[in-house]
C-alpha cells in the first residue's frame, strides 16, 4: 500500500490530534503548523515536526494560505489534510493546493464550490430527485418575485443566504407582513457575513429531526454511504450530541435517506469523506437540507458503528486507492453517542478559555476520547470551545446511554467550565431516553414549566 | 552623623529585612529606604545564582534588551541576497539604515523583502542562507545607533 | 541615640513581626520601618488566620493532642452494651480504667469487645449505638488520668 | 432484567474501577473496600458508598474475609465481585459468602477447589478426554515412584507442586542425576508456600505457546468459549501482552481448543467466567495446563473482538440469568492486543511504586484504557504494580500494532518508571511482527548478540 510519505495538518485541537493518530498508523509523518498561541498544543507535540505559521488571529495562521502551503513546501510534505473548519471548506485553497503539486486530502474545488451554494445546491438536487424542502428554484432575484413564492409555499419561511451554511446568515419570516423586513435584513447580512448578498427561500419547517448520511467516495466514482447520524440535539444549530442509528431509522428509511444521500454525492461528483444533511419530520418526510464538504465533527459515532476508521479511508481516497467495500458489505453494529464537551458555560453556553487545572479522562469498555486537552494545557480564546468529544459504543441504545452517562461522571475538568453538567442532564431527560425529540429538544428541556405539564398531560 | 556612621548603618541594614529607616539627630536627618528585602524566598533561595553572577546575568540582559532582534513576519526560505550570485544585502558588523533590505523571505514562489526598522549596527544573521523560516523565528540581531 | 543603640534596637526587631517604630527622644527621632516579617507569603497571608485565633487554635490542638481516640480495630457495628436490654457499658464522663470494655463491635456475628487502653475519663462517644463503623473509625475520646 | 440494587466490589486498583463501571452501567450501586493507604484511590472514589476494612496489609484488609463480609452487610450489599488475585480462587470465601447470604459473583466453591489442585484437574481432564502434558497420573507419593514416571516420559521434566499455579512451585530437573535434588527442592517449596507438599510431574516442555480461552457458563450449565487469547508474551510466567486471536489460531484450531475449554470447563460443572490455559506446542499439539476460575486480566482483549461485556455477563450469571448466546452466534472479528502498563524498572522489571506526577493517556478510535491511575495518585508499595492496561483494537492484527505503537507514544507516566519502553521495543521487534513467538521471547529479545545471529544465519 503506497500512500505518503508525509502530510501536513492545516488544523489545531482534537481534529489537528485525530489525524495525526491515523498519519502515525498508517506509518507516515507528520507536520503540525500553529500559531504562536498553540506552542504548547497537543498536536504540536504530537507531529514529528510542527511550523509556527502566524500569530493567533487565524486570517494570519489557520486560514493562511500561502503560510500553510510554504510550511508544506519547506517540510517536503506530500498532502494536506484540513480537518474541518479553517481552510476545510475553502476552493481556493483546494486550488491553491493542486498548483503547488501538494494533494488536498479532500473533495475537489468545483465540488467544494457546489456544496458551498446552497441555493445551486438545492436546484441540483431537485433535478436529480432528491427532495428539498419546499421553496425558491434556485436563487431569488427580487423582493417582489420572493415574496410571491412564499405566498405559494405559505408561511412561514425562512430566507437564507446562499453562501450560509452551518446555521448562519438565515431569517424567519413567521407571516406576510413582516417579510419584506425580514428580506432585506437577510439580504444585508449576507453581504456582511459572505460578501455574496444572494438569497434563496424554503418553507420554514419548526418540527424537525436534523439527520445527516456519512459519505465516501473515491478517485473512480465508487460511492457508498455508512449509515446516518441523529444530530437533533443542537442549540442555536450548535449540534451538542450526536448519535448513531437514530432512534426513528427503520432498515427501509436507512435504504431511503441512504439512496438519497449517495444521490446527492454523485450529482456533486462527490471524492473523498462528505455528508449529505437532511431535515426529518416527525411525519416522516426527508429533505435535503445541505452537503458538507469535508471530515465532520461527529464522524467517530459512524467510525463505531461501521467499523471504518473514516480519517484513514480519507488519506487512502486521496493516494488514489479505491475503497475497499461496496455497500452491502458496511455492516453497522451497536449504537454510539458522541457528547460535544465544550469549554462553555452549561447554563448560558458562554465560552470560558482558561488553563486546565487538573484533568481525568474517562475509560474502560466502549468509550472513546478525542481531546488534545491535558494536565495543566491551556484552552486559549481564539478558537472554537470545543476542548472533547467522548464517544461511547454499546450493544444498543441503552447500553450506550448508560456507557455514557457512567463516562460523565468519570470525565472531571478542573478550571474551566464546560458542558458536561449539561450533558449529564440532557442524557438522564425522559425525552431523550425515550428517543422523543426534534431540534427544539434543548428549549423544551431549559423549560421545567412546560415540561411539567407535558407530563402530566 | 558622619559618613563612617552611614556606612556602618548601612552595612548593618543588609543583615536584615529592614526597609526603611529615618534618623533625625541634631539637624542632621538620614532617611534609608531599599526595595523590598532580597526576599529570594526560602523555597526559591536555593535555586538562585549568586548576587555576582545575579548582576553579571543582569548586564547581559540589558545588553541583549538593547539590540533589536529582526524576527519573521511569514514563514518561509531565507535568503541573504536577491539571487544565488549576487552579493549578500548586508554583511554582518556593518550598519543599516531603517528601511534597508536585510533579507528575502520566499514563500509561495514570491520574494519579500525583509527591511530593517531601524539605523544600527548588524551584529549577527541567526539563520543559514536557503534555511526554512518559521513566523516569529528570529533572523537578526541588531544594535540600534 | 548613639550608633551603637540603634544597632541594639534593629537587632531588637529581628525577633518580632514589629514592622514600624518611631523613637523621639532629646531631639533625636528614629523611625524604622520593615517588611512584614514572618513572611506568612503574599500568598498565602489571606487566608491565615490572625494570631490570636492561631493561638487558640493551637491550644485547642495541644489539648486534643493530650487526649486519646479509640478507634475500631475491624469494620462492624457499634454497640454501647451488651445487649439490647443491658445499661451500656460507661456513661460518658465518667471513669474508666485500662482494659474495660468500652463498646462492642460486632461482625460476622461475633461480638469484639473493645477495651480501653488507659486510665482516664470518658469524654465522649463519636458514634451513635447501632451504627456501622470503619476500620480505623474514632469511637470515643478518652482523656487520660 | 433484576440484577443486582447493590454490589460490594472486593478488590482494589484497576479491576476494582472496571468492575464499578459495569455496575455503574447496569443501574446497580457499588460499595468499595479499602485499606487505609488506598483512602485517595479511584475505587474508592468513584463506589456510591467505600468503607475501610483494614490497615495496608493485604492480609488484613483485601484478603480479610469477615472484614468485607462485615463491610457487605452494613452496606446491604446482595453480591460481592471478587476481581482477580486476593480471595477470587478462595473457596473458602465463595463458601463463606454463600452461608452469609451473600451471591459470590463466581463460580461455586468446589469448582474452585478443582481448579485449584492442579494434580487432580489433570487426572479429571484426562478422564474427559483433555490432553494433559505427558507425566505423572495425578499426584506422585514417594520419589521412586516420581523417578520411575521421569525415566517413562524423558528428561527434561517439571515438577510442580498440587496446590501451585501461575508460575510459583515448580522445579526444573533437566536430567536424572539432578532428579533427587530438585524433588525434594519442589517438595519444601510447595510446602513453605502452600502448606501442602503434594506435588506431580509433567514432560518439561521448552518451546510453547500460552494459549488461553474465555469461558462463560450460566447456572442452568449451558456454557460457551469466546475465542482463544495468546499470551505468550511472558516473563517469568508474569503476562506482559496478550492478543486476541492467536497469530496461529485456524478457524480449526480455534474449534479444536475451544471444544477442549469447554469440555474442562464442563468437567468442573464450571459457572461465571473462567479461563482455561494451554499449552500449545510448535507442532500444533494442545495440552490442558490448568483452569482460573476467575475473571482475568487480559479479559478486555477478548471483549473487543466478541463484543461480549464480560464483567457484565459475570452479574447477569450471579443473578441467575441464562447465557444470550449460543456458540454459533458468538462472532469474532478484528484484532484485539492488550499491554500491561507496570510500575516497574523496563529493563529489570523491578517495582516501582511512587507518586505520578504527570499523567497523559491515549485516546482515539481503536484504543482502551483501565486504569485506577490519575493525576499526582500514589502507586503504593503494598500491592501488585499493575497500573494500567492499553488495550486496542484493530481491523487487523498489522493495524493493531500500529495502533498499539502510537497508543504507548501518547501515554505519558511521569514521577515513575514504567514498563512503557519495554512495549515500544517489544512491539518493535521483528519476531513479535512476524507472530513467531513462543514464552522464551522476552530472554531472545534481550539478547542482542543471539538476535543478530539469528538475522545473519
Amino acid at each position: 500500500m503506497k500512500l505518503f510519505k508525509k502530510i501536513l495538518v492545516a488544523n489545531r485541537g482534537e481534529i489537528a490530534v485525530r489525524i495525526i493518530r491515523a498519519c502515525k498508523e498508517l506509518d507516515i509523518k507528520t507536520v503540525a503548523v500553529y500559531s504562536d498561541v498553540d506552542k504548547e498544543s497537543m498536536h504540536t507535540k504530537l507531529a514529528d515536526e510542527s511550523v509556527c505559521i502566524g500569530p493567533a488571529n487565524s486570517a494570519q495562521s489557520y486560514n493562511n494560505i500561502p503560510g500553510i502551503l510554504t510550511a508544506a513546501e519547506i517540510t517536503d510534505s506530500e498532502a494536506i489534510h484540513p480537518g474541518y473548519g479553517f481552510l476545510s471548506e475553502n476552493p481556493q485553497f483546494a486550488e491553491a493546493c493542486l498548483s503547488s503539486g501538494i494533494i488536498f486530502i479532500g473533495p475537489s474545488a468545483d465540488s467544494i464550490r457546489l456544496g458551498g451554494d446552497k441555493a445551486k445546491a438545492r436546484q441540483t438536487m431537485k433535478r436529480r430527485g432528491v427532495p428539498v424542502v419546499p421553496g425558491s428554484d434556485g436563487p431569488v432575484v427580487t423582493e417582489e418575485a420572493a415574496l410571491k413564492i412564499a405566498k405559494k409555499i405559505g408561511f412561514p419561511v425562512i430566507i437564507k443566504a446562499s453562501a450560509g451554511g452551518g446555521g448562519r446568515g438565515m431569517r424567519i419570516a413567521k407571516e406576510e407582513p413582516e417579510f419584506e423586513k425580514q428580506y432585506y435584513m437577510a439580504q444585508r447580512e449576507a453581504l456582511t457575513a459572505f460578501g455574496n448578498g444572494e438569497l434563496y427561500i424554503e418553507k420554514y419547517i419548526t418540527e424537525m429531526r436534523h439527520i445527516e448520511v456519512q459519505i465516501l467516495g473515491d478517485s473512480k466514482g465508487n460511492i457508498i454511504h455508512l449509515g446516518e447520524r441523529d444530530c437533533s440535539i443542537q442549540r442555536r444549530h450548535q449540534k451538542l450530541i450526536e448519535e448513531s442509528p437514530s432512534f426513528i431509522a427503520t432498515q427501509k428509511f436507512r435504504k431511503k435517506i441512504g439512496d438519497y444521500a449517495v444521490k446527492a454525492a454523485r450529482a456533486l461528483k462527490y471524492r473523498n469523506a462528505g455528508t449529505v444533511e437532511f431535515i426529518v419530520e416527525p411525519a416522516g418526510n426527508i429533505y435535503f437540507m445541505e452537503m458538507n464538504t469535508r471530515l465532520q465533527v461527529e464522524h467517530p459515532v459512524t467510525e463505531y458503528v461501521s467499523g471504518v476508521d473514516i480519517v484513514k479511508e480519507q488519506i487512502k481516497i486521496a493516494a488514489g486507492l479505491p475503497l475497499e467495500w461496496k455497500q452491502i458489505q458496511i455492516k453497522l453494529s451497536g449504537h454510539a453517542i458522541e457528547c460535544r464537551i465544550n469549554a462553555e458555560d452549561p447554563e448560558r453556553f458562554i465560552p470560558c478559555p482558561g488553563k486546565i487545572t487538573f484533568l481525568a479522562l474517562p475509560g474502560g469498555p466502549g468509550v472513546r476520547v478525542d481531546t488534545a486537552a491535558y494536565n495543566g494545557c491551556v484552552i486559549p480564546s481564539h478558537y472554537d470551545s470545543l476542548i472533547a468529544k467522548l464517544i461511547v459504543h454499546g450493544r444498543d441504545r441503552a447500553e450506550a446511554i448508560a456507557r455514557m452517562k457512567r463516562a460523565l461522571d468519570e470525565f472531571i475538568i478542573e478550571g474551566i467550565k464546560t458542558t458536561i453538567p449539561f450533558h449529564k442532564k440532557a442524557l438522564n431527560s425522559p425525552a431523550f431516553i425515550k428517543g422523543d425529540f426534534t431540534t427544539g429538544f434543548i428549549e423544551k428541556m431549559n423549560a421545567p414549566v412546560q415540561n411539567t405539564g407535558k407530563e402530566s398531560a | 552623623m558622619e559618613l563612617e556612621d552611614l556606612k556602618q548603618l548601612i552595612e548593618l541594614l543588609k543583615e536584615t529585612d529592614i526597609t526603611e529607616i529615618q534618623v533625625e539627630k541634631e539637624g542632621t536627618k538620614v532617611k534609608i529606604k531599599r526595595e523590598k528585602f532580597f526576599q529570594p524566598l526560602e523555597a526559591a533561595a536555593p535555586k538562585s545564582p549568586s548576587v555576582q553572577e545575579s548582576l553579571i546575568k543582569k548586564e547581559i540582559e540589558d545588553e541583549m534588551q538593547r539590540l533589536i532582534t529582526v524576527t519573521s513576519p511569514i514563514v518561509g526560505t531565507f535568503y541573504r541576497s536577491p539571487s544565488p550570485e549576487a552579493p549578500i544585502f548586508v554583511e554582518t558588523g556593518l550598519r543599516v539604515k531603517k528601511g534597508q533590505v536585510l533579507c528575502i523571505i520566499e514563500a509561495m514562489k514570491l520574494m519579500n523583502e525583509i527591511e530593517s526598522e531601524v539605523d544600527g549596527i548588524l551584529l549577527k544573521a541567526l539563520v543559514e542562507n536557503g534555511q526554512p523560516v518559521e513566523y516569529g523565528e528570529p533572523l537578526f540581531l541588531i544594535e540600534p545607533l
